[in-house]
């Protein structure tokens, strides 16, 4: 039973994970990705790692995809289809990848792995917790000042700058009535 | 029945690795910035794939497995809105987010 | 910044304090709930209630028409002899802006010389704007705008409607609008009279009053129009039929002696042959709108047999 | 859950195989769930339109069946027999699947709730987690809505509701985080239990009546948290007055204006659905969830089933409660501007947040931590647990009333404001 989920969730993992890579609409391949992201919280559930399959979905699917379906629909003016992959070497590209995939896997394979016998302890959430506020409380803090540099980041990279922005008629209007104002102030 | 009794680990780390080239071979080939970092996200994704396995075949009771899980999946979010921002603001400078199209510094 | 009132300067007010820190919701709650309660309560019926229930069932309750509420025209006819207040003056025809009234005069069938009275009268009720501009301009208060607005129909022949469908009992208007037709009814009737000392046999009288008239509901008053017995084609009956005329006229009276016309009865389906006029020859507009009500006579049966 | 294995046992064989058994389980658990879903909708509508009709003057539908209790079967009905009409341009399956992905994280939600003592389909150790990440994915469907229409006002819809679906998820799950700190635990089946005893003391006086009203919302922590939950719930769901992707008026239906027929009919459900789930998930979590007055007794006196029952009731009533509520306030406020909702948010609804979770680590504090952890700095220990709960009580409500009068001072509007206009 656990094997036939595991082969079901395992077969969409690759299959929407190929989608990705060789849609050739850009959309399409963002919600193929939302797709893959899924699948891997469905994994870690089935890993029994709870937190972490919900923190997935709540990252990856509710706040990731999201900002990249954003950033696709704020650059999709001018191009809807990316030029295709095809029309480059990607065959050098495939074979390094094959060649790359079939070394780990035999590596996997050669590896003998100390598998464990030990419990899975009951309750797993509020360990998480306390491992991060004692043993990682410094890594943990550190997550948080990146996560708000990136926020800071984000934000000041992507906001248009005013002047350099076309001006819209609102400015125009804006700036006629700014300039009249001055003049009135002039003239008493 | 739990699944380290019904899937080798193997099956799982092999999984990992396949999605990992995947993930690889979609930087290598996708020509849009926003395509390139699709590749990315599905190489973190194989990296927690494998770190969430060997906690849980290797070592259930060590807490350090989930917590790295936890931490990549914040770096990608961080990563995701950083690279998205200059996808945007490479965008409206240039009108492509093609990276061939990007060749300024080349000679 | 209010300190200086400067000319040019608006100081717009942001609203009264209380609406602000969600004050506003809550008092907005308070008066949704009072509604809530008042709308249990009685109907809202006085001008001067705010809240409560106004809603009016509609095919089962009807809020009566004010008096002076108009849909689509009506042609009167006299309750007692039968006659339609109608001259053709065409002073209708002239005025409606959508032009959906056709009329043709009546002629003495004997002398062949035209009389104040119609022949035919064809109103498209679907381009039919309810101005009521006709019924304003009517020297002879002929054409009335009746209320019954439910009119509905599958296709739109129905919808042309002619003198045996427009027909309406003079009692039936002053059941309508009993003000305004006790300031008309002298000078309408006066007038009347006149008009049927130029008129001979059933010339100006409403096809129907020939026949027995079974009270139907008014609102289908287009349906109830069929002429069900009268010949197919729009073949002229020959109007030196005295003795078919003679007795619809009898008929007719008798009918109006038995039962007083119910108010809102509509003109029925005229039970036998009436007497339709010889067509002049050559009167290519009444040549049309014969085969017109022909038309419309021969689709109402076929829908009535189905 | 035991109950429901008892039945499927009856159902099948004795020697049916384990996995069998379970499967079956599920599909009944899922199968009851998703009909007393749908029924709730219908209800929900029906409910809505009669006393939205009755606020504004009218009577709302009272045709099919008796007082139109049918009406919205008659509008299944019709749906059903419309035209699905899929836009040419449009991406084909992009556009089928948008209202499969809003509904299903919509439905998923209801296993995790626990509706009655005893009655959780499925207890998941991070409910609150899970309820918020699952809640988040059907902005997915709706952003898929508004791009595989290819039409402007569906595309502007589904920004729009993204862009607040984020806003208003933020505050929200702090709101949650406070309550999270109060228990201790993120499992949505263990926190009606914490609710139980009298308002404010919970259980902690020894000898009071167990009378299921211990609720959060009694607390000022609860309270003010309740009110934000409250609040973003209504943005969540789209309701009035946080409509703003809807806005029929403005932008005609936003996300679902090339929907037509069944599709459409599922964005409705999507949405009175999920409008239940967080009426029942505040009520489970702020208002006591089937807490109430006779499950305690009941329980005591060997009567579980009863108890059950009792509780089922109290959560439904209290949810139905909530859902009039939304209802009311639908009837009595404005649609808001985007800037307007989005200053709301940010403003307003994630500052008192933040606040409250500061007061809930402190109602922690007072109440449970001892004379040690504080550093022997609060001799807190001679207390006795009601006492402490009191001092906690004064402590947090002095502090969230504070931040709530100074986030509305700090963000009043002028009261005049010049406008200046051209001669």
């Amino acid at each position: 039973m656990v094997t036939v989920i595991f082969i079901a969730i395992a077969s969409l993992i690759i299959a929407s994970a190929v989608l990705v890579v060789i849609s050739r609409e850009i959309v399409r391949a963002a919600l193929w990705l939302i797709a893959t992201f899924f699948a891997v919280g469905a994994l870690y559930l089935l890993l029994e790692a709870e937190f972490i399959g919900v923190a997935q979905v709540l990252v990856y699917v509710g706040a990731v995809s999201i900002l990249i379906l954003f950033a696709i629909m704020l650059t999709r003016q001018h191009e809807r289809h990316e030029p295709a992959w095809r029309a480059g070497p990607w065959w050098i590209a495939l074979a390094g990848v094959i060649g790359l995939a079939a070394v780990l896997i035999t590596t996997i394979g050669a590896v003998p792995w100390r598998l464990t016998d030990d419990d899975l302890p009951v309750s797993r959430a509020p360990q998480l917790g306390t491992a991060l506020m004692r043993e990682y409380l410094l890594p943990f803090q550190l997550a948080a000042i990146v996560l708000l540099v990136a926020l800071i980041g984000a934000v000041v990279i992507a906001m248009e700058e005013r002047r350099r922005r076309t001006p819209t008629l609102a400015d125009d209007i804006a700036a006629q009535r700014g300039a009249a104002d001055r003049a009135e102030d002039g003239t008493p | 029945m739990s699944m380290i009794d019904a899937v080798p680990l193997s099956w799982v780390l092999t999984l990992a690795a396949i999605l990992f080239c995947i993930g690889l071979f979609g930087v290598i080939v996708r020509r849009s910035l926003i395509g390139v970092l699709f590749g990315v996200e599905l190489m973190l994704n194989a990296v927690n794939i494998n770190l969430i396995a060997f906690w849980r075949y290797l070592e259930p009771n060590l807490v350090a497995g989930q917590v790295f899980a936890l931490f990549i999946i914040t770096i990608a979010a961080a990563e995701a809105a950083v690279g998205l921002a200059m996808v945007i603001a490479v965008y409206r400078t240039r009108r492509t987010i093609v990276a061939d199209d990007m060749r300024n510094l080349q000679g | 910044m209010s300190s200086e009132q400067q000319p040019g300067v608006i100081v717009v007010d942001r609203g009264h304090p209380a609406t602000r820190d969600g004050r506003g919701l809550v008092r907005g709650i308070g008066v949704v709930l009072r509604h809530l309660r008042d709308a249990f309560g009685p109907r809202l019926e006085r001008p001067e209630q705010t809240s409560g229930v106004f809603t009016v069932q509609y095919p089962e309750e009807r809020t009566p028409l004010p008096e002076a509420s108009r849909n689509l025209p009506i042609l009167l006819f006299d309750d007692d002899s039968g006659h339609e207040l109608c001259t053709s003056c065409y002073q209708c025809e002239r005025i409606c802006p959508p032009q959906v009234i056709h009329i043709t005069q009546a002629r003495d069938p004997a002398s062949g010389k035209a009389v104040p009275a119609i022949d035919e009268f064809i109103l498209e009720y679907d381009a039919c704007m309810s101005c009521g501009l006709c019924a304003e301009v009517c020297p002879f208060d002929a054409i009335k705008m009746d209320h019954a607005f439910e009119l509905s129909t599958a296709t739109r022949d129905p919808l042309t409607v002619d003198r045996v469908g427009l027909a309406r009992p003079v009692s039936y208007y002053a059941q309508l609008a009993p003000q305004a037709w006790a300031e008309a009814r002298d000078g309408a009737m006066k007038k009347l009279q006149g008009s049927r000392r130029r008129r001979t046999g059933t010339v100006g009288m409403t096809p129907a009053r020939a026949a027995p008239a079974p009270a139907d509901a008014p609102a289908a008053p287009i349906a109830d129009a069929a002429p069900a017995g009268e010949p197919a084609g729009g073949e002229p009956v020959p109007a030196s039929d005295a003795k078919a005329a003679r007795l619809a006229a009898i008929r007719a009276r008798n009918a109006a002696a038995t039962d007083a016309p119910a108010p809102d009865a509509a003109p029925a389906p005229a039970g036998e042959p009436v007497g339709g006029e010889p067509m002049p020859a050559g009167d290519a507009k009444a040549a049309r709108l014969a085969a017109i009500r022909a038309r419309n006579a021969a689709r109402q049966r076929e829908g009535g047999d189905a | 859950m035991n109950r429901t294995i008892v039945i499927s046992q009856i159902l099948v064989i004795e020697q049916a195989p384990g996995w069998l058994v379970a499967a079956l389980n599920h599909a009944i658990i899922a199968g009851v769930l998703l009909i007393g879903g749908a029924i709730t909708m219908m209800l929900q509508v029906w409910v809505e339109r009669r006393l939205i009709a009755r606020m504004q003057d009218r009577l709302g539908p009272n045709r099919v069946g008796p007082e139109g209790i049918l009406q919205s079967i008659a509008d299944g009905i019709k749906m059903f027999t419309k035209e699905d009409i899929i836009p040419r341009a449009a991406d084909r399956w992009v556009h089928l699947l948008a209202p499969i992905v809003a509904l299903a994280p919509i439905a998923m939600m209801l296993a995790v709730l626990p509706w009655g003592r005893g009655l959780v389909a499925v207890d998941l150790e991070v409910g609150v987690l899970y309820i918020a990440a699952v809640s988040s994915i059907s902005g997915v469907g709706l952003m898929m809505a508004g791009w595989g229409s290819r039409n402007t006002f569906a595309l502007l819809g589904a920004m729009r509701s993204i862009a607040q679906l984020i806003a208003y998820e933020i505050p929200l799950i702090i709101a949650l985080l406070g309550i999270v700190l109060l228990t201790g635990g993120m499992s949505l089946a263990r926190m009606p239990e914490l609710q139980a005893g009298i308002p404010l003391f919970g259980s902690s006086i020894p000898g009071a009546p167990d009378l299921g009203l211990g609720w959060f919302i009694f607390t000022p922590v609860g309270l003010l948290g309740g009110i934000i939950f409250f609040i973003c719930a209504l943005a969540e769901g789209e309701r009035t007055p946080f409509d703003i992707p809807e806005a029929d008026s403005e932008i005609v239906a936003g996300y679902m204006t090339e929907y037509s027929g069944m599709k459409f009919a599922v964005f409705y459900i999507a949405q009175y659905l999920l409008n239940f789930a967080l009426a029942v998930l505040s009520a489970v979590v702020f208002l006591g969830g089937w807490q109430g007055p006779g499950v305690a007794w009941l329980a005591d006196a060997g009567l579980g089933a009863a108890a059950s029952l009792l509780s089922l009731l109290w959560l439904l009533l209290k949810a139905w409660g909530l859902f009039m509520l939304m209802v009311v306030i639908r009837a009595a406020v404005p649609r808001l501007r985007v800037d307007q909702l989005m200053s709301f948010a940010w403003k307003y609804l994630l500052p008192l947040a933040l606040v409250n979770v500061a007061s809930a680590a402190l109602w922690v504090g007072l109440t449970e931590w001892s004379s040690i952890e504080w550093g022997n700095l609060l001799p807190v220990d001679g207390l006795a647990p009601w006492q402490r709960i009191g001092v906690a009580a004064l402590v947090t409500a002095v502090i969230n009333l504070g931040a709530t009068r100074w986030v509305l001072r700090i963000n009043r509007a002028p009261a005049a404001a010049p406008v200046v206009v051209p001669a």
